[in-house]
């Protein structure tokens, strides 16, 4: 495994046209992820975390307008001409996304999707196409796969729907694995085999993974480090221990007490008042102070600059004053 | 003397035939719920739990004979609901509400905030006057944090946390006994999901409600209820107490020891820990396993659970478990289980 | 204060629709074009200068010129006049049948879709073959009937459209019918017939606008197409289809006569299908952007 | 798949037994005395009973209905033309060339041009291309096809005097007959595609497509097109009764000699048996067709195949 930096993204801006108006949808986004790590981006419905997983591969629609620098192995992935582009999606980085059975094309069989990758990628191959997919499937523990590679998406589960996509996008044997809510649509069984499995591989290939998700739960089982996103901003960013136990921004904290951990009779939830604000006409300043209990003047004006909590742990918020 | 039972079910059953145009397949139906007895006390939350294809949601509309069953009975408040007419049937409904996971399409989006709440109140005849309709709204506007600014807007006007409250004021507007909360909080975020929760407790209280809420998420439901039914295809598997046994980590089927076990568990100490996973996937209720319908999962399943169903035991007081070797997992897995939940509340001891 | 919070006023789904049909350029057009054809429609006898039915024979066939503006036919009559009469028709034709057709395909669709069953299955089966077969073969079936003549045309056209709204409707209950707000009306105790009434039927009338609007323009043609054929409206009606049957005959020495009356069939047409499809934008935007 | 094929045929059987219902009633439907109604007033007895025989009126309702339907199934005959004095077969058979030289036509036209249309608008959505395909959708579908044929006819036949006008001759003639049937439904399955191809390119399978690294060209022409073909298959064979529609006014237009000319003919003639066999024929056209169509989904949709379910 290599140290350093695989994917940098520094201040990112996404605004999408709609006909209300510019939705300002991500408001300078700065990420790194590191060469072995996971990283997990989390936040609630609307936070912006799946339009930087999007803006990662230029996956965004047409109404959509990207700012900033996305280097990929130091080069600026928003500045590549297609055909460089294509090199490195599903090659370098792949993706998976939250739902398996739309995600999946729903008139070819499983194994003509995986096999495509191949083709197209050119890869080096030990025997046939269809023994490599079938490794492939085996490796992503689908049962049976002889039989399961002339399987239509439709006659799979929502496990093996994932566990198929998972081992399309191995394919290409990347370096980074986007997974955009891989296991919001599964049940929990079926959710903890996934997560165990996106791991297992994580070792066996030497990827390094995004993680999109809204469940804290899911990141702490397996996220090196979390950038918490409120209405397309980073709040807070570090190692997930420092997160979990030693949360700083009021919005993480905020977050992490209205858990229902514990019981009813024993400790009341605390509310986050107010609601996620419009993306159109955002708040200035730091978004989240409409809502921030301890919000002052500065909070209103003025976006608030990184403070280094400790090695790593950085907080968005102008009422710590640290380092 | 009051009795403590509000809501008594026996055996209750539900099978979906499978239609294909116009031939009905003979013989093929969807186990939905498969012969369920439990029963809800007056005052307290019972809460359901199980993944998707249970049959968890199809036991609160049979609950409230929002469908048909296809056998057994529900008592509520010792009266027979399937034998009603349909005028007593509206009576009683009165006496119970409900509550749906998607806030959205839960509301009429053609009608007012203020047409939806007045609806239940017109149709029972509570309020002698427009006015005193009016007024009614406004109370339970109210109470579930809304306010009159909210009357004359349409659900599309509102966030999903907010239609939620609309949902439940409607479920409660009547001054019901019941409401049964189908997945209430499973579309939200979860910062609206604590501010919705935080509202049921307070009106359960102040009303003096009984619950049956349903979730497939367990750090909701342990939380929220004060009892559990876990069900697995379409049968419950383990009734126990919250507080003192499912929160402790005291379970003895192994399907509830491995849904605990499966569901994260916002603890990074539990980092690194080699995870116990259940294998396999639900199977079809089409054509359910014989025999203890989790056996093909179990790894400690023996023949006897192929082919015997197995009996619901009092295996504690209050304690109810359908399985034939709770013993075994006492020992293979409620360890594992205990431990974590110890270490859960620890979190968030330490935080608060 | 409070009074005034009481007093705020949401914005309903129709509001919303209007909102969104107003901002679509082609939509508007097409409902001004539509507001010029009704006032025509309305004021012809004002607007008109001759009679529709006036013979000038000493001016036959005569080209466009200032005396008349659209020249003349083989009878000598004003062709703008004609034309400008002949949208009352049109109108009438088109609105009448679309309503008659939308009355008996809603009613059945709303039955099929609520009750569902054997009823169900009667009524979609005699849908599904009306739907498919061309109605311009089945309305022409039915005329051989009824007999020619425009009255009968319409009846005609009305039988084969109908299948279209019941279709439609019955999907939309079916779809409607498994929305949790129909779930929570029946909880409340609500009745079946308000549940039909008060909840299915509102959130079906958008679709049943839309095709409305749609079906409006397609009765036009039919019933011109049929008037052309010789089997809807009769000599000397001023109806466009009609007038474009003799036109054919002089095509080669008076060509100003097929091109007055098709242009005022296809302006008609046009209008309500931009409204028509700027409607069902409005009503389905998650379908447009 | 098979429980599905043996709905449809289940259906295909309901279907024609209605059509043939229909077509048979038809001369039972007119209200009051069919007989007298053909005739017109001044008939004579002798005329009028000898009409009610030849007609088969004279038989109770049952026995007419079985005697119809057995002679068009064994022997093809649809009985005699009230004003040709030949057999209605005979009649058909001779026009139904020309007709189906007319539709095939068209249908070719309106595919040919209609697919590829319908995909570059939705390709270059919002562009020049997309507006001017659109446009000119909007402006055939409010073309009645007798008025398309006459401005086709002046600006061809009269202005440019190019093409002929009007009746047979050589392939020459067939093009502005066809160019009238045709063109609107050009315009119909542009935006049939195009709407369908929008829909799909917004499915999160494209999305993946994209996130593999497949070329533009892959994407769209395989992944996306592949699926937005399929309900474009099936309207084309659900679209071939319609032409037959469209044929009726268009014949008349051009004067060409095909089936719709003679129903046309048949109806202001009041030849019921003419008509009637004609109806019968197109009624079975549009029934096999939708039989048709929905084999072809089938086949041509894994989800349906494979397990039999789906429209």
């Amino acid at each position: 495994m290599r140290n350093g930096t695989l994917l940098k993204i520094e201040d990112l801006y996404v605004n999408f046209k709609t006909d209300e108006g510019i939705a300002k949808v991500i408001d300078g986004v700065s990420l790194d992820i590191k060469y072995g790590e996971v990283l997990a981006l989390m936040g609630e419905t609307g936070c912006g975390k799946s339009t930087v997983a999007k803006s990662i591969l230029r996956l965004l629609p047409k109404n959509a307008e990207v700012r900033g620098k996305i280097l990929f192995k130091g080069t600026n992935i928003l500045d590549l001409p297609e055909s460089e582009l294509r090199k490195i999606r599903g090659k370098e980085i792949g993706m998976i996304f939250q739902d398996p059975l739309t995600a999946l094309n729903p008139v070819f069989i499983v194994g003509n999707q995986i096999s495509e990758m191949f083709k197209i990628h050119k890869l080096r191959i030990k025997r046939t196409i269809l023994d490599e997919v079938i490794e492939l499937l085996k490796n992503v523990r689908i049962p049976d796969p002889q039989r399961r590679y002339y399987s239509y998406p439709f006659e799979l589960s929502g496990g093996m729907r994932q566990r198929a996509m998972i081992a399309m996008m191995l394919a290409g044997r990347p370096s980074l694995l986007i997974a955009d809510e891989p296991t919001s649509a599964l049940d929990v069984t079926i959710q903890a085999q996934i997560l165990k499995l996106i791991m297992d591989l994580r070792n066996d290939y030497n990827m390094s993974i995004l993680l999109i998700t809204h469940d804290p739960g899911v990141v702490a089982e397996m996220a090196d480090r979390i950038a918490i996103m409120y209405a397309g901003q980073i709040a807070e960013i570090g190692p997930v221990r420092d997160i979990f136990l030693n949360p700083q921004h009021p919005y993480t904290k905020g977050l992490l007490r209205a858990l229902p951990l514990g019981h009813k009779e024993e400790r009341e939830l605390e509310n986050i008042p107010g609601r996620v604000p419009n993306l159109i006409e955002p708040p200035p300043g730091c978004r989240f102070h409409p809502r921030c209990p301890h919000a002052i003047e500065k909070c209103k004006k003025e976006k608030p600059k990184p403070v280094v909590v400790s090695n790593e742990h950085f907080v968005f918020c102008h009422l710590l004053r640290g380092g | 003397m009051v009795r403590s039972d509000l809501v008594v079910v026996e055996d209750l059953k539900k099978y979906f035939p499978i239609r294909t145009g116009l031939f009905k397949a003979k013989g093929s139906f969807v186990h939905a719920v498969d012969g369920v007895s439990l029963i809800i006390k007056r005052g307290e939350t019972f809460g359901l739990a199980g993944e998707s294809g249970c049959g968890k949601s199809t036991f609160a509309r049979l609950l409230l004979r929002l469908i048909e069953p296809t056998g057994g009975k529900v008592l509520f408040d010792e009266v027979d609901i399937f034998s009603l007419s349909k005028r007593e049937l509206k009576k009683i409904r009165r006496r119970m509400g409900i509550v749906f996971q998607d806030p959205k399409s839960s509301l009429n989006p053609r009608m007012t905030i203020y047409n939806i709440l007045k609806r239940p109140l017109e149709i029972h005849g509570l309020g002698s006057s427009k006015e005193e309709k009016l007024n009614m709204v406004l109370e339970i506007l109210e109470k579930v944090g809304l306010g009159e600014e909210h009357l004359n807007r349409y659900p599309h006007e509102l966030s999903g946390g907010q239609q939620q409250r609309v949902s439940i004021a409607r479920a409660i507007i009547t001054k019901p006994d019941f409401v049964a909360l189908d997945e209430p909080t499973s579309a939200l975020d979860i910062s609206v999901q604590a501010q919705i929760l935080n509202l049921l407790v307070k009106l359960q209280r102040e009303f003096k409600l009984t619950y049956l809420f349903i979730t497939h998420n367990l750090m909701v439901m342990q939380y929220v209820s004060d009892r559990v039914g876990i069900m697995y295809l379409g049968k419950v598997v383990e009734v126990l107490n919250t507080r003192e046994e499912l929160n402790m980590g005291r379970v003895y089927h192994p399907y509830t020891a491995f849904l605990m076990l499966s569901t994260p568990a916002v603890d990074i100490r539990e980092r690194g820990r080699n995870k116990i996973i259940v294998p396999g996937e639900v199977p079809s209720p089409i054509n359910p396993p014989s025999g203890c319908r989790f056996h093909p999962r179990c790894p400690f399943a023996k023949e006897e659970c192929r082919r015997k169903e197995p009996p619901v035991t009092e295996i504690r007081k209050g304690h109810y478990v359908a399985c034939h070797f709770p013993s075994v997992t006492e020992e293979k897995l409620t360890p594992y289980v205990e431990e974590r939940m110890e270490s859960i509340r620890k979190l968030w001891r330490g935080e608060s | 204060m409070t009074e005034e919070k009481r007093r705020t006023v949401g914005v309903s789904m129709w509001k919303l629709t209007w909102r969104r049909f107003r901002k679509n350029k082609l939509a508007m057009t097409g409902l001004v074009m539509l507001l010029i054809i009704v006032a025509i429609s309305a004021l012809a006898p004002l607007i008109a200068p001759y009679s529709p039915i006036e013979q000038h024979l000493e001016d036959r066939l005569q080209p466009p010129s200032p005396k008349y503006l659209f020249g003349t036919d083989e009878l000598g009559r004003d062709i703008l006049s004609r034309v400008l009469y002949g949208s009352r028709i049109a109108l009438r034709v088109g609105v009448l049948v679309a309503l008659i057709s939308a009355a008996i395909g809603v009613t059945l669709g709303l039955i099929s879709g609520y009750y569902g069953g054997i009823i169900d299955e009667v009524i979609m089966r005699i849908v599904d073959i009306v739907w498919s077969f061309p109605s311009l073969i089945l309305a022409l079936a039915i005329v051989s009937i009824l007999g020619p003549g425009l009255i009968n045309a319409m009846v005609a056209i009305a039988l084969t459209m109908w299948a279209s709204y019941a279709r439609i409707v019955r999907g939309e209950t079916l779809s409607v019918r498994e929305e949790l707000y129909i779930e929570a009306a029946r909880a409340i105790g609500e009745s079946d017939i308000r549940i039909l009434f008060s909840y299915i039927l509102p959130n079906v009338m958008s679709s049943i606008l839309v095709l409305i609007t749609y079906n409006i323009p397609s009765a036009i043609i039919i019933a011109a197409s049929l008037s052309f054929l010789g089997l809807g409206a009769q000599p000397p009606t001023p109806d466009w289809g009609l007038m474009l049957s003799t036109a054919r005959t002089y095509l080669t020495i008076a060509p100003w006569y097929s091109i007055f009356p098709g242009v005022a069939i296809m302006i008609t047409v046009l209008s309500f299908n931009f409204i028509g499809d700027g409607l069902r934008d409005a009503i389905q935007p998650e379908r447009v952007s | 798949m098979k429980k599905y094929i043996i709905r449809k045929i289940f259906s295909f059987i309901i279907c024609i037994l209605a059509v043939t219902l229909f077509s048979f009633s038809l001369l039972h439907l007119i209200p009051g005395d069919p007989v007298r109604y053909i005739l017109g007033e001044f008939a004579t007895e002798e005329q009028y009973q000898k009409l009610k025989h030849q007609l088969g009126l004279d038989k109770p309702i049952h026995v007419q209905f079985i005697d119809w339907l057995a002679n068009i199934i064994l022997r093809g005959d649809f009985g005699k033309s009230l004003v040709k004095n030949v057999p209605v077969s005979e009649l058909i058979s001779e026009r139904i060339v020309y007709t189906l030289q007319l539709t095939g036509t068209a249908w070719l036209i309106a595919f040919a041009l209609g697919i590829p249309l319908g995909i570059a608008a939705a390709i270059y959505k919002q562009t020049a291309v997309d507006y001017a395909v659109m446009g000119l959708a909007a402006f055939l579908m409010s073309m009645p096809y007798f008025w398309l044929g006459l401005v086709l006819m002046l600006v061809f036949g009269v202005m440019l005097e190019i093409l002929p006008i009007s009746g047979i001759g050589d392939w020459r003639n067939v093009i502005l007959p066809s160019l009238t049937l045709g063109l609107p439904q050009v315009a119909v399955i542009a935006r049939l595609m195009r709407a369908n191809m929008l829909d799909v390119l917004d499915k999160d399978y494209v999305m993946t497509a994209k996130a593999k690294g497949l070329p533009n060209t892959l994407v769209v022409f395989k992944h996306a097109l592949r699926n937005a073909l399929i309900p474009i298959v099936t309207y084309m064979f659900l679209q071939i009764p319609w032409l037959f529609g469209g044929a009726v006014v268009t014949e008349t237009v051009f004067a060409w000699p095909g089936m719709g000319r003679l129903l046309i003919i048949s109806i202001l003639q009041r030849d019921y048996p003419t008509v009637q066999a004609l109806v019968f024929l197109i009624g079975t056209l549009t029934v096999i067709a939708n039989f048709a169509a929905d084999l072809v989904y089938a086949f041509i949709d894994p989800r349906v195949r494979v397990t039999g379910e789906g429209a």
